[in-house]
């Protein structure tokens, strides 16, 4: 199993993983490159991982994911290498017998990425510059000798 | 007479950078060895003393021992590897 | 505006309806038919509607939701006729800058839809039988001339 | 000598039956006239007395107006289209 690609995601061959007779509900998250008021001038973001990494920690927080609602099934993948503005970066299906537990799993997944999978970003700018981005979404100060 | 040192109790770690981090220290691997018992706090000291730009490293970076979120109080064998990772931006 | 189809749903359809570079987040929900351990063999189910209140509903159903969340971008298409097991019934997307409004804005528009969308259900079994679905999920008693 | 009606005080409303209703009416839709004021209840009552089958409706059945939902207590006029809607079941 590997949880990364460089490949556009497909939501479709998300669902196509997760699909069974017995799940009623859904939830997918689709994250994806924004340029918006608070950015300045995203033409793209560069996403890069600790790889060995994130494909362990990736199975361990399914592995608490599936702990919580043992009745779901959830698949996700990430896209690094460059992705342009409006493409996804990241895909979690979580289907399950009711809607209840679908949205919950999916929600604790992407809100436990956030928090637990090494990867980073940089935006790439209309001006050229690039920008590590800090977790709370602002980029991050640039060191003094860049 | 300089004292001997014995291999048992030196750990070669590998340290990994990434991210920001690669870009301040300028690799994105290195190995250093350190008498044992050692913690990941050790090895964060021990690179940011030996390699240019890594001063510039946090002093408490976040980081991972054999693919898994470490504290920095967590103890370091011989063969480890030792990733410091720069604030999470995944998703 | 038609928010009814008789045709299988496109999530990526869906998708490119709200897809826009200031939306950092997307939510979507799919609502499946199920055959699940308390069902009783179902193989498909009829949905049937009063199909100009359904477009006067989620007319009004999306604009509430749009006064809760202004800056989401929300889809929705419900499919009538009948559907088999695994297929989707109804696929709400909502794209919104960060991603907490774009799960709070699809979930609202599904209880919604189960509160207010007039929408009904026939379940098809294996044994031949047919029996209406009442709102809990439970087939409703069958009326004695029937 | 037979009460006249005035004409201006009689509405005529169109009303619809779906899905389970449907089924248990024998037909979809129906003319029904009645005195003003009326309200969707009156409506109610008269297809139930009217309508073979419908006496198996529930005498507080979910109905709307013009296709907005509407209580029982709400005003008809003439012209309108009053449906009565089984419990809501999509999604």
């Amino acid at each position: 199993m590997t949880y990364l690609t460089r490949d556009p995601l497909s939501v479709d061959r998300l669902l196509a993983e997760v699909s069974s007779p017995t799940c009623g509900g859904t939830s997918v998250f689709l994250g994806t490159v924004r340029n918006g008021p608070d950015e300045h001038g995203v033409t793209a973001i560069e996403y890069s991982a600790y790889e060995d990494m994130v494909e362990a920690e990736f199975g361990r927080l399914l592995a608490d994911a599936r702990g919580r609602w043992p009745e779901a099934r959830i698949s996700v993948r990430h896209r690094l290498g460059t992705i342009p503005v409006g493409e996804a970066s990241i895909a979690i299906v979580a289907a399950a017998p009711h809607r209840a537990q679908a949205f919950e799993a999916c929600r604790y997944v992407i809100e436990a990425v956030k928090q637990r999978i090494p990867v980073w970003k940089k935006e790439l700018r209309t001006d050229g510059s690039e920008v590590w981005v800090d977790p709370s979404g602002r980029p991050a100060a640039k060191p003094s000798h860049v | 007479m300089p004292a001997t040192v014995n291999p048992a109790t030196l750990a070669t770690v590998r340290v990994r950078f990434f991210a920001r981090y690669a870009e301040l220290v300028g690799r994105s691997e290195a190995e250093v060895s350190l008498p044992l018992p050692a913690t990941v706090g050790d090895v964060v000291r021990r690179v940011r003393e030996d390699f240019p730009g890594a001063g510039d490293l946090p002093e408490r970076p976040l980081a991972a021992v054999n693919l898994k979120q470490a504290k920095l109080d967590a103890r370091v064998q011989d063969g480890d590897e030792v990733a410091l990772l720069p604030p999470i931006a995944g998703g």
